[in-house]
């Protein structure tokens, strides 16, 4: 598959906004868990939609028309073909990550589970991975419940175990890898333990879709949900993945133009998944630009994306482990690169603010994950994470920057 | 190599907010204010006293502490119409980034001004003075 | 406000597509209605974020997510303005206006409706107007009044009338301008006219707002909805302007980040309204995309916007009037540049095939309102729309198109 | 100046579009079979008679009308599977666009392989034929 080199200069060259001065100073962008930056052929591949074949898609028989429908659609197959779908009608595009989850919770969540019915989250999800479950608990009487993790930011098998216990748990809604202590869950394991007992899978692969290669047939999950534009794609484009049974069960989500078959006043026939779910005109430009990023990536390859993020990553330990009193949140055996981390007395937002006045972005907060935050003991982190895009050379100078601030607060 | 990092940064800052003049919950107290930010879990609470004596207990980040340890030195023996003033006064500085001479030390926060996120931690101990002061009132 | 001419060469060349050629011919693009061509400037800006200023927005304190913050909310202070909102608040970001629409169904629906209120739509509406209350309708027990319009394609105010009698309509949801017939509606009569029966109003202002200034204050209307893409702007966004204190009292759409105040287990706070709206990372540079087209409309003005399509609405009724048997829907006193029109023999879709092979973009079909179709005893019209960059000749190489068309189906 | 498009409006489907000659309900048939398309509002029923009498009422576009008029002819005295085979080549021809020498008038239709929204109107009379002859055989 890797059709292309991983030379990191190179790539470095795709990506316009490295070469960007902040304060003075070279962007260090250590923040691509948040959000990545664009290579050039996402954002030219986006221009030429605009400048040269633009128009509405699907109800045209003209040739902008066409030739518009015809690139949204074959963005649905490069996902497809991405994930290992089954059929390209598993693939509905949505806004992002948040939008697929709340679709699923709006949609499966209140037509296949019933009140009593329990969903299972973990302690370490993103809010977007949970508030979307209170509301149903809240709204259709469905019950959530959490599973615990370890200490070193693990899945806690035998919390697991007793969440399941007594057979009512229809879902386990849960994260491939966690945004703020990069563990990798086992996708594969979890999805055949809940399968065994009668649950549906929904796994948040915002994270771990970045990072290696998946493939949904493999896993046998039912439900896979990631963002464009962590990918290395646009904002406003995200992905639900559901296995066709599901999506054929599932009523529509939003109602509109493009969704439906025919329309009367008293009956509204709905259209085959997936426009079932595509309510009104979808994000053209950004669906054909994510496809553009998927074609990047996979002309890199993940494997050798992984070799270099594993090494970016231990690394990045390595220089953390360096700095006196600090604390690396989680300690997964299987862990990515995102590194979040506190000092004593220099809170997240000082050293964020710091580091920035130094070039180098890093995130601080609770990283939309406040309750994580309480199982971990602590009220904020910082965080820095890893791209394709990011160089040994950076992961220094942020040793360096937190070296120095370590100094001013101590 | 810091030097503009310590603009804000500087050295008031980093000593009041590691061991600031003004901390600690007071015996006795008039009303109390608080002050919270979700988004980093900062928490601040003020303590007033009728007279014009302010105590804070400040939990977060170095800016949050130092304005709280900086305004209670500020609005020592004023009055709670001259206390409102003055955090009008210094929302001004902390949002334009321009120095007022009146404000003394409470300009050494001018340069949260380049950091819009930042502008609520110098803030949010004002908040929660201005808590305090309208239980005062009330209750007064 | 105008501060350019209009000045119709130079705006052509603002808009790249403009000088693509179809089938060999030049591209004359009578679609806009459907999806409007983007100018240079809005490219521009969406390619000046991915290149040089792009990061996550809100939750970051570093440099690049300051300044994408900035910009991100400093296009809610350009809609708002543009609106002439009374607060930016008022301003919530979504994908389009359906989704605006299904906003609206699912929260102020569900709540600030009960069992037993009326919805009333109009004959002409897109079915992003009707099928989300007919899903409120099936959901909620509201029900779902259609008030009729009259053979010209205005509202029947007799019909109006008789739906609100009852005093049980509490909410009116109608479009601005049709997007089939072109017919605009009194927007400021609809709206004094529903409150005082004790309704509030939802403006479907996918149309309208391209070619006239609106102003939601003068027009006291309590929801009014819109997306970029016909705006000029980009795809993937779209706006809702509510009322503070219907946003206030609206429980949140979708959950996920960013709308949200605090989390725990047992209780979420929402954020305040805008953001209540808008979980997950947004479109981000759509929306900004979506300030530069504002700005690019604002500065032509819709005074020369409004001129210039007013003469071309009335050469394109001369021109169709001129060929024989051709029949236009509709005959509103106040109509724009949307002009709908069948041929007997020639289905629309035959006009539609034909038109294109000479470069000419039409639309064909039932434009999402089916039941107007049937209201106006057609299945499908053949449909021209005219955008601020549509010229005289463009017009008269359709009625050119449409006299050969009617030759070979004579 | 239409040359071009021409060569999907030809002659022979503005012909038998405007003056089809297989068209009309017969008094007996043995199955019948409907197409629709909501995007345009086409509609056709298409009748079946053992033996191989394929008869249409077709209410839509040229393209659709032509090609249910060109399929009754191409059918006649043909077998339900060998309707069938030739479903599949014609539905080849108008996917890909190059003519099969085997079918004769229909290759008519080829053009409509520009026009990827337009395939289905030449394929609704075939799909309407599908459902008579599913229908004919679970009844007959
Ligand atoms: C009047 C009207 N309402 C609603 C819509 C739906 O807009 P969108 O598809 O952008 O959500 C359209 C356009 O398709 C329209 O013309
Ligand atoms: C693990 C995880 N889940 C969900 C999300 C939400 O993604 P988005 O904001 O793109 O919807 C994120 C990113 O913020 C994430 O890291």
């Amino acid at each position: 598959m890797s059709v292309r080199e991983f030379n990191l200069d190179e790539i470095r060259k795709d990506f316009p906004i490295l070469a960007q001065q902040v304060h003075g100073r070279k962007l260090v962008f250590l923040d691509s868990a948040a959000s990545a930056q664009k290579p050039r052929a996402v954002i030219d591949a986006m221009v030429h939609v605009m400048e040269a074949q633009y128009a509405n898609v699907h109800r045209g028989l003209h040739w902008m028309s066409e030739r518009t429908s015809d690139a949204y659609e074959a963005a649905r197959d490069k996902v497809a073909a991405f994930l290992n779908a089954q059929a390209r009608e598993e693939i509905v595009f949505t806004r992002n990550a948040t939008e697929s989850i709340n679709l699923v919770a709006y949609t499966h969540g209140r037509t296949a589970l019933r009140p009593g019915d329990a969903v299972v989250v973990s302690e370490m999800e993103h809010h977007a991975n949970l508030v979307p479950w209170q509301m149903l608990r809240d709204a259709h009487g469905v019950e959530l419940r959490i599973a615990k993790i370890t200490d070193s930011g693990e899945i806690d098998w035998e919390s697991l175990e007793a969440q399941f216990a007594d057979g009512k748990v229809k879902l386990l809604a849960i994260t491939h890898m966690s945004n703020v202590l990069g563990s990798y869950t086992p996708a594969e394991r979890l999805v055949a333990f809940a399968h065994a007992r009668g649950a549906k899978v929904l796994l948040d692969g915002c994270q771990a879709i970045v990072h290696r290669a998946v493939d949904v047939q493999a896993l046998d999950v039912d439900f896979y949900v990631f963002s464009g534009h962590k990918l290395y794609g646009p904002t406003g484009i995200g992905v639900l993945y559901a296995k066709r049974e599901l999506l054929d069960a599932m009523p529509p989500f939003m109602a509109g133009g493009e969704m439906i078959e025919s329309v009367s006043y008293q009956r509204t026939k709905w259209a085959q998944p997936p426009h079932r779910f595509e309510a009104g005109t979808p994000a053209i430009v950004e669906t054909i630009g994510l496809g553009a990023a998927i074609d990047y990536v996979q002309a890199l390859g993940f494997e050798a994306i992984a070799a270099h993020e594993r090494a970016l990553t231990e690394h990045g330990l390595k220089v953390l482990a360096g700095i006196e009193d600090l604390r690396v949140l989680g300690a997964a055996q299987d862990r990515g690169g995102v590194l979040s981390f506190t000092m004593p007395d220099a809170h997240a937002h000082d050293i964020a603010t710091l580091l920035d006045r130094q070039g180098i972005a890093v995130r601080a907060g609770h990283h939309c994950a406040e309750p994580l935050m309480g199982r971990m003991g602590v009220t904020a982190t910082a965080r820095a994470s890893f791209a394709l895009y990011t160089t040994r050379e950076e992961i220094d100078a942020l040793g360096a920057g937190l070296l120095r601030i370590r100094q001013m607060f101590k | 190599m810091m030097s503009e990092s310590q603009e804000l940064y500087q050295a008031l800052i980093m000593e009041r907010s590691k061991a600031p003049h003004f901390a600690g919950r007071p015996e006795a107290f008039d009303a109390q204010g608080q002050g919270e930010n979700a988004m980093c879990g900062d928490r601040v609470q003020v303590f007033w006293q009728r007279g014009g004596v302010v105590r804070h207990e400040a939990h977060g980040c170095a800016i949050m502490t130092a304005s709280a340890d900086l305004m209670a030195q500020a609005v020592a023996e004023k009055t709670p119409s001259q206390m409102t003033a003055l955090r009008g006064a210094f929302e001004e500085v902390v949002t334009s980034g321009r120095e007022n001479p009146a404000l003394g030390d409470l300009n050494a926060l001018a340069g949260v001004a380049q950091y819009r996120s930042r502008i609520r931690c110098a803030t949010l101990p004002w908040v929660a003075l201005a808590e305090a002061l309208k239980e005062g009132q009330v209750h007064g």
